[in-house]
């Protein structure tokens, strides 16, 4: 299976190795939820819901000085291409809503809201790759939309290594060949890396700059995300007649 | 007034799938009798009996035909931890299947909205302000499957609430009626529930004349539902009048 | 399409104005006139944004009666206000208190007008429904009474509608529909599998729901099962008719491939995004629009191959045939609130509901299913003055979907 | 719909049975006045009494009651007074298992609370739960309130109300010496109990 095309240089779905797929961010999809956002990532499809800071549920999670952020990961029955009735409990879901409770904790200001708690909700409407990145970009336009303090905005990209090149943005076909997957999240303005994650072997340099390459794709999304907020918030205030 | 059941349930075997097949020709022709010779708009004699389990709070048995169960009440006690406050009364119902009810072993999982469906039907009867913050807990018990289960189930529950005590706006009947291209055919035994065109059930409080709980599938005209109802409406005063002596019976029995 | 029907006033507020409402629940006071004994004078004071009461109404007895009620929107000097009053407004004014309306001598039933209500009441109830006051309680009852409901429809009005098809590429046909703050997707997959032994000749139609949490905090975990399945099972009843495959919606036996041995299992995944109430007409409405997107692949068969054993079938996945959507029944949900019952209830109005009833119309008038939820029992005579309303409602709501339909699949021919 | 049946005095009736007309009688225990506002029916299977009113009574109308041969289990309402048994003693409150209420003993325990406020009447910032309950005594309390999701609230702050039977450290029932003092009859010691004033 030939993932790069040596004459021209594209990849299987047309791209160029380091090019991202198409991204759209909509704020405010879910009526009644304190913040919700829709990310798209090329066909990854992914919702975030966000209720908070409310009372906590059970006492003997709370936490006298800071927020409990709780985060629950959900793939629809029609998210992949067989269509398999997922429980609730499976163990990947579990270990990606703790991966992504883990990316959030850091940049929410939890000292800020004590013996509160954060609910985030992620539905997964279509997987096709990156499912993972998309779920923490669309979890933090949720927080955004919701008004919750944060230090600064999370976002998270994937690259790859197939046919030895570095490629960003790996989809569904990319990610299911067996090359190694770099997840990485970051703290857009403070330059910090919140998430790594790879599975399958690389050397050293190469990993390096897949990682490079990665990080850049995550200060893309950034800047995106950065615009979709200015353009919600010019919205909100001219509505409001400010 | 309890007569004992005469009708036998057609075993579901293998060697009588094609019977049926057969007998489902037969069923569109207008004028058949049914297998256990009742005629279209006659119940299954329904026998029934309070204080079947001396360990719950109330409880009572019914047969109607081949459908037997028993439901056990116990209550009102305290609610589980998790639950949270409630300024009223809750209900809390669950319809099981033993593993031999079926003709089939172990086809009793495949009623699981029965618990919900029991719950919707019991709780506008029940005068839940009388026992504030604790729960009433229904647990209904199929020990034969012959077909109208849920009417059955219902009816039986409705006794064995009046039999623990618990305050009730009035009892509670259920019949259910199957129709078949043009005819209706009350109390369907569960061969002729397999083949039927739709079917309609109807809870209601026959002293009060309202209808707590309506469930109707395949394809009716308002002229046909208006008719079946007539005909459970009646049906269930007529079932009201067995379950009252039943429970009067116990009543001066025991006192 | 924000589905604003009322007319724009320079007065109102959006709905997604202060973003975040208070911790504590943004009550409003209820400006339900019954409660107005004898109003001379309402003056009515706009809080400043941040305050989490959201709205001041004044009575006064007047100076001097006027004869004609005046009603004022624009901004508003108090023209006449008693001597005593005059401190307490320009008070309220420093404080950042906006006057918004003036009304002398209103009638004895004041009923404030609904765009402007709206400006009052549309920021004012706030995203999260802690808890309805007692006050809110009984506008909403007193509303559904004076077929003026909280959000300005009549009783058998529905919520704006939006339907999106092909909203899921991998399925073979999906769906999209919002009913107001009601979101849900419906996606439609067909696979090969083996029909049932008792009946060869029909394929196998299976209807899953599934609530997902970005809906509410208590679907969280298994917390949505029970709604889900309840939501599975009134749609099978409605959808999919009596035992023997009469009345069904989707007609199973064109579903058949070779009698017996193969047929295609359509699996029908129904996902809750955002529930404002009245999931089971939202659902059954993207179930039908769903179908009539969705292209079953044509298949073709070669017998000869081992007579016995499974005959193989190749999918050919260019051709689709179109699925004939013109038995698939709409569900109607009437919901009695007080002594009325209405249609295309919201969640506040539900939390008030004394019992339901769905009833499924198909296009004959027919009715295909129906399930009384809810506990208080109904009088068997309002049940069948339910279900006529319900047909006449339910061929509007079938005119409105095929609309949509039609003008669904004529942007997707031009895509 | 079913008739009342004769006017007889023990007569049978079962739940929605008519009884009469609310013009002519009053709903008592066991009965309801329907929706409708007129008819009076029955919401337990017993026997139908009717006790006319007290000559001096404002509403001349006779009540309707129905006496149910198996009444349904007691469940304690704020002002029953309960006997409980202390399970656990806290700083701030004791946690006690409701056995009976108002002489009718539950099916099931009921978990009550009784609040180091809701002790005694007097100097209540002064208690001491230690010296008030030991696990294992048996208490008469008050209903206070239905509480919150796990507990009934408590009340022993009447002379009336408070500790009916303890055991000492030596295993008697000790005797009651004072409305604080309790002796145990084998050893002679006295340990400290808000005691009950039982006559």
């Amino acid at each position: 299976m030939e993932y790069l095309d040596s004459l021209t240089g594209f990849r299987l779905d047309g791209r160029r190795p380091n090019d991202m797929r198409q991204i759209r961010g909509e704020i405010g999809v879910v009526a009644k939820a304190d913040g919700s956002a829709l990310f798209e990532m090329g066909n990854t499809k992914v919702i975030a819901a966000v209720y908070g800071p409310r009372e906590v549920q059970n006492k003997s999670q709370q936490v006298n000085n800071q927020a409990l952020v709780r985060c629950e990961y959900s793939m629809a029955n029609f998210s992949t291409g067989d269509r398999a009735r997922r429980p609730k409990g499976d163990r990947r879901s579990t270990e990606i809503s703790l991966v992504i409770r883990q990316t959030m904790e850091t940049c929410i200001l939890t000292h800020l809201m004590p013996r509160s708690q954060i609910d985030i909700f992620v539905q997964v409407l279509q997987a096709d790759g990156g499912t993972r990145s998309a779920c923490i970009n669309a979890a933090t336009l949720a927080l955004a939309d919701a008004g919750v303090p944060m230090c600064d905005i999370v976002t998270s990209c994937s690259a790859g290594y197939l046919s030895s090149t570095p490629l960003l943005d790996l989809n569904y076909i990319e990610d299911s060949a067996g090359g190694p997957d770099v997840t990485v999240g970051i703290l857009a303005k403070m330059d910090k890396v919140t998430l790594l994650q790879m599975d399958a072997k690389l050397p050293i340099d190469i990993f390096e700059n897949v990682m490079q390459l990665a990080i850049e794709g995550c200060k893309a999304i950034a800047q995106y995300i950065r615009g979709v907020l200015l353009e919600n918030t010019k919205q909100l205030e001219c509505c409001r007649g400010v | 007034m309890a007569t004992n059941p005469s009708t036998y349930a057609l075993s579901q075997s293998s060697d009588s799938k094609q019977r049926l097949q057969q007998r489902r020709g037969l069923f569109q022709e207008t004028e058949w009798t049914r297998s256990d010779g009742r005629n279209f708009h006659q119940c299954r004699p329904a026998f029934l009996r309070t204080g079947a389990a001396n360990a719950a709070s109330g409880s009572a048995y019914a047969e109607f035909g081949a459908t037997k169960v028993i439901v056990s009440v116990f209550g009102p006690r305290e609610s589980k931890k998790a639950m949270m406050y409630s300024g009223t009364g809750r209900l809390n119902c669950n319809v099981s299947y033993t593993t031999f009810s079926t003709p089939v072993r172990g086809q009793g999982s495949d009623h699981k909205e029965y618990s919900s469906l029991l719950h919707k039907a019991l709780e506008g009867a029940i005068i839940l302000e009388t026992f504030p913050k604790t729960t009433v807990d229904v647990f209904a018990l199929v020990l034969e499957s012959g077909g109208g289960d849920l009417p059955v189930i219902i009816t039986c529950a409705s006794l064995a609430l009046a039999d623990a005590g618990i305050m009730m706006y009035d009892l509670v009947a259920s019949v259910s009626v199957s129709c078949f291209g043009r005819n209706l055919v009350i109390d369907p035994t569960s061969e002729e529930e397999a083949c039927q065109d739709g079917t309609l059930m109807i809870t209601c409080m026959p002293a009060r004349n309202e209808v707590t709980q309506l469930t109707l599938t395949g394809e009716w005209t308002t002229a046909k539902i208006n008719e079946a109802m007539e005909l459970c409406l009646d049906a269930c005063s007529k079932l009201a009048e067995i379950m009252r002596s039943c429970l009067k019976e116990a009543a001066s029995g025991s006192s | 399409m924000d589905g604003q029907s009322l007319p724009r006033n320079p007065l109102a507020y959006p709905p997604a104005s202060p973003r975040r409402s208070l911790p504590f629940s943004s009550s409003r006071p209820p400006l339900h006139s019954s409660l107005l004994p004898y109003p001379d004078e309402v003056f009515i004071f706009l809080a400043p944004t941040a305050h989490p009461l959201r709205c001041l109404a004044l009575w006064f007895p007047a100076a001097q009666p006027s004869a004609a009620p005046t009603y004022s929107r624009q901004r508003v000097a108090p023209p006449l206000l008693p001597s005593g009053y005059c401190g307490l407004v320009s008070s309220l004014r420093r404080l950042g208190w906006r006057p918004a309306a003036y009304c002398s001598s209103p009638p004895s039933r004041l009923r404030i007008s609904l765009s402007h209500r709206r400006a009052l009441v549309g920021s004012a109830t706030g995203k999260r429904m802690v808890g309805l006051s007692e006050g809110e309680k009984r506008f909403i009852r007193g509303g559904i009474a004076q077929d003026l409901r909280t959000d300005g429809r009549q009783r058998l009005h529905y919520r704006p509608i939006s339907v999106e098809t092909g909203v899921i590429p991998q399925a073979n046909g999906s769906a999209r529909v919002r009913l107001g703050a009601t979101d849900v997707i419906v996606s439609i997959k067909a696979e090969l599998g083996k029909p049932h032994p008792l009946q060869p000749d029909k394929g196998k139609v299976a209807i899953f729901i599934d609530c997902s949490p970005t809906a509410a905090p208590m679907f969280e975990g298994r917390g949505g099962e029970e709604l889900s399945t309840e939501l599975s099972f009134a749609l099978q009843r409605c959808l999919l008719g009596g035992r023997s495959g009469a009345g069904a919606g989707i007609d199973l036996s064109s579903l058949l491939i070779v009698e017996g041995k193969v047929c295609w299992d359509l699996y029908i995944d129904g996902l809750v995004v955002s529930s404002d109430g009245n999931l089971l007409d939202a659902l059954a409405a993207a179930i039908k629009v769903a179908l009539s997107n969705a292209g079953i692949p044509k298949v073709t068969v070669n017998l000869g191959a081992s007579p016995n054993g499974q005959p193989d079938v190749d999918v050919s996945d260019e051709e689709f045939l179109q699925f004939d959507t013109s038995g698939v029944p709409v569900v109607v949900t009437l919901t009695k609130v007080g002594k009325h019952y209405i249609v295309d209830a919201t969640s506040e109005e539900e939390s008030q509901m004394s019992s339901a009833v769905s009833i499924s119309v198909n296009r004959h008038g027919h009715i295909c299913g129906l399930t009384k939820r809810g506990g208080a029992g109904l009088d068997p005579s309002v049940i069948l003055d339910m279900i006529s309303v319900a047909k006449h409602v339910g061929e509007q709501l079938m005119s409105l979907l095929d609309s949509e339909i039609a003008a669904a699949e004529a942007s997707a021919e031009d895509q | 719909m079913a008739a009342g049946g004769g006017e007889g005095e023990d007569e049978l009736v079962t739940p929605g049975e008519l009884l009469g007309d609310s013009s002519g009688l009053i709903a008592g225990t066991g009965a309801y006045v329907a929706p409708n506002g007129r008819s009076i029916r029955a919401s337990l299977a017993g026997i139908r009494c009717i006790t006319p009113a007290q000559p001096d009574a404002a509403d001349q109308r006779s009540t309707v009651e129905v006496v149910g041969h198996k009444a349904q289990g007691a469940v304690p309402q704020p002002g029953s007074v309960v006997i409980a048994r202390v399970t656990k003693v806290m700083a701030r409150m004791a946690s006690a298992d409701i056995m009976c209420v108002e002489s009718k003993a539950v099916r099931e325990k009921f978990t009550g609370i009784i609040r180091q406020q809701d002790v005694r009447a007097t100097e209540i910032d002064k208690v001491d739960m230690y010296l008030s309950f030991h696990p294992g005594d048996i208490v008469r309390a008050l209903v206070l309130s239905l509480g919150d999701a796990r507990a009934y609230y408590l009340s022993t702050a009447k002379n009336e109300l408070g500790v009916v039977s303890a055991q000492s450290i030596a295993g008697a029932t000790m005797v009651p010496i004072s409305w604080t003092e309790m002796q145990c009859p084998l050893t002679g010691q006295v340990e400290k109990r808000k005691v009950a004033k039982v006559d």
